[in-house]
């Protein structure tokens, strides 16, 4: 249930009734009101057809995930009501166009405020244009005590020119709301503090893009596959204005190779897919690692197997990434667990793939991809841009050994065009000139040392970079019963979850990863091993970071709360489990 | 032009490919063409996949990579892009470029990229020790179709004349003089280029050889062949048996992806700054 | 060095020269005068310009790898000597052409005997044929004691043909080499008893081909790849005799979604490839599982990461096929460690397909797929053909799901052509009758409950499937000091290292496991915990069956001996490293 | 025909297309070709890929298999090969067959397998909510291509006619009476089968929309065009602009892959018994 503190508003519609922009306008009402916003829509792969919602939490202390319970239900087609309305916490509101259902229909429940509009008939003066969502926000803006010039401010930002009839329909329709709302309702009474200082909202795909182009990103490839493709179109809608080149490629093989051709060429250059594009990608991310090309390869994980559930969420493909090519070569893998960490890590993820000559996966999911949260004003240049061991062209080019066998394992790169440095990048094994060793050389006993030394020359630098791979701290209560271990975009849900329990007195504590590979086991073990019980919490079937875990620490949760039916966890989820597995239940 | 100037080119690693293996020719073809152009070789990048064929840029004086099988085009593509001020040259196999890689090549002949494609066509897999490729004719034997194929070849020039390529060639690795100056066209032209050679693989097809090929071999600028027309182009990718034309089919100006792409306009992308990190700019879209 | 009971020899000459071929008449030889025999094949990618080699190690008892030591060298080109002359034991022979190694030039060792054959001035009179390698076999027919008829034999085997001049004259040159030997060399005077009762002689490829068929298959579909083309071959050569389709795709994408398309229409498929082609497939394999689709697919791995060294061998893949594409879903993983159990493999890998309707791995290496083995009679009727919960076709069809709710996970299959029972196998998520829901449907709660079953449906099959997955016993000595964990195909090194040890008085066992997913793991567990020590022994670089195990058990093997050079691991080498484990050195 | 003879063919789910989709026109023309051949749905597999057009599969009453966005001819492939019994026709979209999946798509004709392919061509990417697709014109604005597209399309009839399908046509959403015949032609013909529909996404392609074609269209049988002309079907593979041609382009004999194989030679595969465990016949090269 929502506190006195915070509101939740969830909005539902049949697909292309616009359910979602409104939710996204109601999300910036809140965000200019200056409240700590947080979003998470629910959709479908069919254009149109299904039911959408999406649920929009705001307070003006700082919230980690969607929430629990429901404050207002805010209803755009008839279905809405039959699933939503018994969601609707006691003392709620369910807000309504009177047409959609007729004289409150089967809105029966005693606690709950049936609170109808006849928006279509108001609307009907503006003729086709679909206004009734508009009016429903406006008297949704008086419901929370908000600012009708505020809502004013965001159907500016969203419908543009201020002269437009489109944008002086949506205000009167507004402005109507909020009358008819004013004059038949109560506000809801919740207690919050409005500064009006506007807060960035994005989602992390949003952060993560911006965070790419901060970063120096000049070549971006693609091919659409939620919910990777947000980035594409951020991207691309900036292309020219952030000098970013933006290729869509004819699959996802094309992609992540035109990716490591511009790497090689200088540029710094990333792509992005879900599992399944992913999944194509992996032989030549094995080919990045072989010929050192640092190139960034986002990965925002779905629903599986297969197609699976293209439009919901899972953390199902950490051993994909993890054992993504044949043998073993160096990769580094980075899973951001909230928006604002999207931005830093792009940055961070094209320093380490120049300074490790290697590639960066990013994984994030659809949870995170897709999600609207506000962020803390971002620190731009926190991250300066490290383009690694280039070489220097200076000297005679006669000694330049591109894979030259190095303490760290980092050999200096030259770049085409560079004068008297001519190299080839083999995929082959191969000496230190990058001369392949596959042809008429392998098996003879000295090639055979060159093998083992190259293959030791690549992973070298996974142990140095072992030093920029951070364990997470513990988050909480010091002396907590129980930790709770999550990795990526879990860390909301989690954090509200023990936020909720200290104030029901129990004391957990959490240890969320985002470095994953090459995994800094010895620094978790220590983390880890100051913890009483450890309470494993994944978007997935099988643990797959608990298997990591293991594997590298041999430290194995037995208590899981594991999701997999396509839904983003809830802290309340969290706080039922830990209450079971402490015994408090 | 001066031995001196092809040995520019000249690594200093020696070929692997069999004694008589028609990538030699290829090899030479290329070397006499960035002669011809006087290239200077750390401008040049040679792309390739896995093959035999795929195995020359370890063997040319340039920058390189050597990629995936099947990836080249692609590889190449990205480079290109990234620095438009390289002269990117593929070279690779039937295998490569028609098998594994063919929708690559039907894609990026329609971006008309500035790219020159030399494809080593034998008619088999040569480094995974001959079995059949997309351009071995019906009836060919190999360990894997040791029934003979039954499926028809590819017709790599009429695919690249329907697709769009602005540079539609043929070569005989039995011919590296004429090879060397449709290469040198090829790269010179501004758009994407294909240069398909007839190159013998001496040890596993026993069918295409150079006695094979040098009499049925014709030269299309000696048959008053036009290369603009389209039509007469794709006539004669159909021509086979008794007389096979080589040299160039097609030629036509259209302008190229670098040329046509907005962010390119600005020079090419390896010299173009980061983004300034001004909040103002960056930020304000998310308030 | 070979025992008393064993010979050693190696061939080597330059790529083209018929080295290998040369090798394998020796090792029919061998085989044929009952001997049990073992080869190993060093060679490179270039079709010529390289060094070949093949050694073959043949015993009256059984042997298990190609062996330590060298008996004799045969030597084809004059590198070969500079190469192998070192690695000859003391007592050995080199064996050689006179004019490729002139008066013996260079050969300094007293400790090996130097014998030379005027092979080129003897082969003269046959023209052009390239008949040295002939003589030369001839030659060590007699030092090995045994029968030149035996040679006849094995040349009319490989010449077909008995009258045909190129049978003629390889005969006379064999029975020239010979009789030079005989007059001019002593025999090694090796106490071999030789039974001349034949073995069957064949590859781990060869062995899984015959599996395969036997087994039903009859759709296979391949894409050339080292070390997976010789199954291309066999099946080709094989295909109207046996009645398996086989089909060249255009590249592993099609390959395997052939192999799932003639699956799916009711025929036993299977398909092969390596590393690089594996990573193409990856996706499909999930598809596979999605649509709970029964199809066989086997990896053998080689070198890489990425090209690699295709020629040479490493056990690299494992994290692959256990990450091989997005999410959670039902497959099998099955590492035969013998020539034999290639055989025996194949034949279960399709019952257990058809039994769990999901896609089955074998993985196979480079070391396994091409090294020959002698095997003991093959019962080809030990695994009858299992197909299977197929739908019976009885009924209503109206009723049918094909995707139903079961208590085993596993619902009954009908077959496309099947009068009544339409569905449509989706990889979308979808419900029992096949329905996806992801288009209008997932979200809503009764279908976030549908999702959330059906994956437990699907992965249920695993559970039950656990039972047919074995834990490996200890082979060797019960309270034996150390235990040596492997998997796959190094069971044969692992076991002559066993032996070995044994002869000086130390004694070792060992856990070779084969049955890699889902993985058995408290049979496993069962199994270590009796074991005092372990000693990890795999080939590849960061020792991926011991994340697995860890993974899975806890259990951290902290003593690894990881070979990742190419080469394939020797007992003696194990036998180094087991005594600096247990302190013996 | 009557109604009741398409109802056979109608599934129980509904299609969830937006309202207006082409692919509506699609599904029925596809019932009513079945109907007019008189399949029975036990005997049909419809395979697709992944896209608004490739859920065809769900909403038509047969065997199905809804694979990966690509991959749907590979699959149906594989079962054509398996059980030559089975009429297999592959339902998807220009993503899906021409982009991604355009490899598998040349490879499947010069194989001539027995498969009817229609392909709803909607110049989009319709599920993924509006990319290019390879078949957009050049300058076609879409959130992937703010700029509008700087490549040549596809022209999917060229590509087969030089590829070696032996039936090419091409039908319209809006007239799914002569698609339903296209198609049926389609199912008939022994061999590979192209029907390439232009299937209007309404929602994201506010170019090519049925406005677009309904006066452009122009029946190919209604000119006199000479469908065994391969130079005739090139020519008119190009018109574009004011007539676009619909029906069949080209149709010619040549032997399928099922009836040139020699293992199909014994009838179906899924027909054929396992081989005999014989160790005299299975283990004597061994020895
Ligand atoms: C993904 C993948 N599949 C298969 C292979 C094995 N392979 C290497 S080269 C080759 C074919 C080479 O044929 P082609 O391109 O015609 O070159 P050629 O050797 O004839 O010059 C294949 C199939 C590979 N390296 N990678
Ligand atoms: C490997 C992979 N990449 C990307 C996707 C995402 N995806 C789904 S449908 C589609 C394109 C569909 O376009 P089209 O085939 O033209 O079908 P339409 O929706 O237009 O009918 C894409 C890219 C995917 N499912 N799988
Ligand atoms: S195998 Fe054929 S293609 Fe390869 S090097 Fe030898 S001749 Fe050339
Ligand atoms: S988005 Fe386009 S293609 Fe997809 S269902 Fe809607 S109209 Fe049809
Ligand atoms: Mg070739
Ligand atoms: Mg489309």
């Amino acid at each position: 249930m929502p506190t006195e503190n915070e509101v939740i508003v969830r909005v539902g519609g049949a697909a292309g009734e616009g359910g979602a922009s409104t939710g996204e306008s109601i999300a910036k009402l809140f965000s200019r009101h200056g409240l700590h916003t947080i979003t998470y829509t629910s959709y479908q792969s069919a254009i149109r057809g299904g039911h959408n919602w999406i649920q929009i939490r705001g307070s003006p202390e700082k919230v980690y995930s969607q929430g629990d319970g429901l404050d207002l239900l805010l209803v755009l087609s008839s279905e809405t009501a039959d699933i939503h309305y018994s969601k609707i916490s006691p003392g709620g509101v369910i807000l309504y166009n009177n047409e959609k259902i007729k004289n409150g229909e089967n809105l029966v429940r005693q606690d709950v405020k049936q609170l109808g509009i006849p928006a279509t008939e108001m609307g009907r003066k503006y003729g086709n244009l679909p206004i009734q969502n508009t009016i429903l926000v406006g008297a949704l803006t008086h419901l929370l005590g908000m600012k009708l010039d505020t809502l004013v401010s965001v159907i500016e930002t969203i419908f543009g020119k201020k002269k437009s009839d489109i944008f002086k329909f949506n205000v009167e329709a507004a402005q109507e709301g909020y009358n008819y709302s004013q004059q038949n309702f109560q506000p809801l009474g919740k207690r919050m503090n409005y500064t009006f200082t506007p807060k960035l909202l994005m989602t992390g795909n949003n952060a993560l893009a911006l965070g790419a182009v901060t970063a120096g990103c000049k070549f971006y490839s693609a091919y659409p596959m939620t919910p990777a493709s947000t980035i594409l179109h951020w991207m691309a809608a900036h292309s020219t204005k952030y000098s970013v080149l933006v290729k869509q490629g004819e699959d996802e093989l094309a992609v992540v190779n035109m990716a490591i051709g511009a790497a090689h060429a200088g540029a710094r250059a990333m792509c992005a897919t879900s599992g399944g594009g992913f999944a194509l990608m992996s032989e030549a991310i094995g080919q990045a690692g072989m010929t050192e090309t640092p190139v960034v390869i986002v990965e925002s994980q779905r629903s599986g197997p297969a197609t699976g559930l293209p439009t919901k969420t899972e953390q199902g493909d950490l051993l994909q990434m993890l054992g993504a090519g044949q043998s073993d070569y160096p990769k580094i893998i980075l899973a951001p667990r909230t928006v604002e960490e999207c931005f830093y890590t792009a940055n961070e993820a094209f320093n380490l793939a120049d300074k490790y000559q290697c590639p960066v996966i990013i994984a994030s999911d659809l949870y995170l991809s897709e999600h609207f949260e506000t962020v803390d004003s971002l620190n731009l240049d926190s991250v300066p841009i490290d383009r690694g061991l280039l070489f220097d062209g200076n000297g005679d080019g006669r000694d330049y050994k591109r894979y030259q066998f190095t303490e760290s394992g980092i050999s200096p790169r030259a770049i085409p065009g560079q004068p008297d440095h001519m190299f080839v990048a083999p995929t082959d094994e191969h000496d230190e000139n990058g001369v392949s060793i596959s042809d008429v050389l392998c098996g003879i006993p000295k090639y055979v040392e060159i093998r083992a030394r190259m293959m030791e020359k690549r992973m070298k630098k996974m142990e140095i970079a072992m030093q920029d791979m951070k364990a997470p701290s513990l988050e909480g209560a010091k002396d907590a019963e129980l930790t709770l271990v999550g990795w990526g975009s879990t860390q909301g849900p989690i954090k509200d979850a023990v936020l909720a329990l200290e104030q029901e007195g129990i004391l957990v504590n959490s240890a969320q990863f985002k470095y994953l590979w090459p995994f800094p086991a010895e620094k978790c073990e220590q983390v880890l091993s100051q913890c009483k019980k450890l309470l494993l919490v994944e978007g997935n079937y099988s643990g797959q970071f608990g298997l990591l875990l293991a594997a590298l620490t041999g430290i194995r949760i037995k208590e899981k709360l594991l999701k997999y039916d396509g839904e983003p966890i809830y802290p309340s989820e969290i706080v039922t489990k830990v209450k079971q597995v402490i015994g408090h239940i | 032009m001066a031995t001196s100037e092809i040995a520019t080119y000249e690594s200093e690693t020696k070929p692997d490919w069999c004694p008589g293996c028609g990538d030699f020719g290829v090899l030479a073809g290329l070397k006499r063409a960035a002669g011809i152009l006087d290239i200077d070789p750390k401008d040049i990048l040679v792309v390739s996949g896995i093959g035999c064929s795929s195995n020359l840029p370890g063997f040319f004086n340039s920058y390189g990579f050597h990629g995936l099988h099947g990836r080249a085009i692609p590889v190449a593509s990205g480079a290109k892009l990234a620095n438009s001020d390289l002269n990117v040259v593929v070279t690779g196999g039937d295998g490569d470029g028609y098998g594994i890689g063919l929708g690559h090549f039907i894609h990026v002949m329609r971006r008309n990229l500035d790219i020159t494609y030399i494809v080593m066509d034998n008619g088999v897999y040569g480094l995974t020790t001959g079995q059949v490729a997309p351009t071995a004719e019906k009836g060919f034997k190999t360990k894997s179709s040791p029934e003979g194929v039954i499926e028809m070849p590819i017709n790599p020039i009429a695919l690249a004349l329907v697709s769009g390529a602005t540079f539609v060639s043929r070569a005989f690795s039995g011919d590296p003089i004429h090879m060397a100056d449709v290469i040198a066209s090829a790269i010179k032209h501004p758009g994407f280029s294909l240069v398909d050679v007839f190159s013998p693989c001496v040890t596993y097809n026993k069918i295409n050889t150079y006695e094979f090929y040098r009499p049925r071999i014709s030269k299309l600028d000696q048959t008053g062949h036009d290369t603009h027309s389209m039509e007469a182009a794709i006539k004669r990718s159909y021509e086979w048996g008794q007389k096979i034309p080589i040299g160039i089919f097609y030629q036509t100006e259209r302008p190229t992806y670098e040329a046509e792409d907005a962010v390119l306009k600005n020079g090419p992308l390896i010299k173009q700054k980061p983004v300034a990190r001004d909040p103002e700019i960056l930020l304000r879209e998310f308030m």
